[in-house]
């Protein structure tokens, strides 16, 4: 069992996070990457965090997956920091025998950390204006269908 | 007495100018609620960012926690917006 | 909107597929990769297909993800000869600007493909035995799931 | 008479020894069903990997069918196990 868990401000390399899943010989693997949309004339997009709790927090969420699907693997990569339109900001990448286990748990990971993962987005556009992105309804709401049994 | 490090982030920490501060200790049945209305009651930015609590979220020695739960021994609070991480 | 199926023998690179799909600009990427499982002195994994309904089977099934989830990019690359533990067999790609369409379409994709596309695995071990790998009920079941509302 | 153009794959091409063959064109109303037993009564390795329809799937055409669909028109038939992409 292996589980990788990084906040960091430079790129990371999506092969590289692919290849370490491959090689755990599951069989199956399945990945998300979100990257920055370049809507609206967006500038930039600073991502701030608090440190000491995402680490916290990312472990607590890669126990919840195990503890949820037979997994050989999970790597995530989580960027903070100032970004900009078409930049990779986050990676979740899971590894396992069975398919359904890699791509369920994939998308409970990446609807986790949209919700629960403390990470705050602030958009600046080309015109000087300055926002804090709210919280969509949305990712409240993916977060509990996945409501956990465990403590 | 060790105090309660206090966090801000996002729009929470523009709004009152600092990342944090530490207080003295609270009472221990003292709720997160009720600590955020007595900052907000500085007025300024305290008031700007914390008057409207329904939109903050807390954590409490680094974990989510609702409004209302008391602060206790804990060491740490953080205030700040619903993430909007990945 | 971006369309790319090869069925082909050598391998293929799932960071360029990945760059592919970043570079569409919709902020969500998803993938899964299949590799070969290394299980029971398996020395080589033979896959046969049928070319000509592959091509056609491949993109029926890219239109029917975009009918139902709003894609922004497709990439499918499935590997057909003789290939070995540890290799690479399949790449499912999807991109949109949800990241709910492209994990959803994705799982759709990869096991539409599974129980579907018209490939057939032989495995051939270290002691000599050769054998056809039968179809699960598994894969039928998980194609199901996904009834397609469709002509 | 164009003929009909039958495929075999994976062990129903290896049972029978060859990956397909053209034959006379059947009635236009006889059903894949009725032509895979019309082939596997030539015997020998036809037998052996025809003689169990229900381990057989068809596509017409190029595309998936039901055993009991008719032939009709159709040039190419291809009869395989379930396919295990993926």
């Amino acid at each position: 069992m292996s589980i990788t868990a990084s906040v960091r401000t430079d790129d990371f390399d999506a092969a590289v996070e692919l290849s370490a899943l491959e090689a755990l010989g599951g069989g199956a693997v399945a990945s998300f990457t979100g990257i920055v949309r370049g809507e609206g004339d967006l500038l930039t997009l600073h991502l701030d965090h608090y440190p000491a709790m995402t680490q916290m927090q990312v472990e607590r969420i890669a126990a919840d997956a195990m503890a949820r699907w037979p997994l050989l693997g999970i790597r995530i990569v989580h960027r903070v920091g100032t970004l900009r339109p078409g930049d990779r900001i986050v990676f979740v990448g899971t590894a396992s025998r069975h398919r359904k286990a890699a791509l369920e748990s994939c998308a409970f990971l990446i609807d986790w950390l949209k919700s629960h993962a403390p990470f705050w987005k602030k958009e600046s556009f080309a015109d000087g204006r300055e926002s804090w992105v709210e919280a969509k309804a949305e990712d409240d709401a993916k977060a509990s269908e996945w409501l956990s049994p465990t403590p | 007495m060790a105090g309660l490090d206090i966090l801000y982030f996002a729009w929470v920490r523009d709004g009152i100018g600092r990342d944090g501060e530490r207080i003295d200790t609270p009472a221990r049945d003292t709720s997160i609620a009720a600590l955020i209305e007595s900052l907000a009651a500085r007025g300024g930015g305290y008031a700007q960012a914390l008057g409207q609590p329904t939109r903050l979220r807390a954590a409490l020695d680094q974990r989510f926690v609702p409004l209302d739960t008391v602060i206790g021994d804990a060491r740490e609070l953080a205030l700040f917006p619903p993430v909007t991480g990945g």
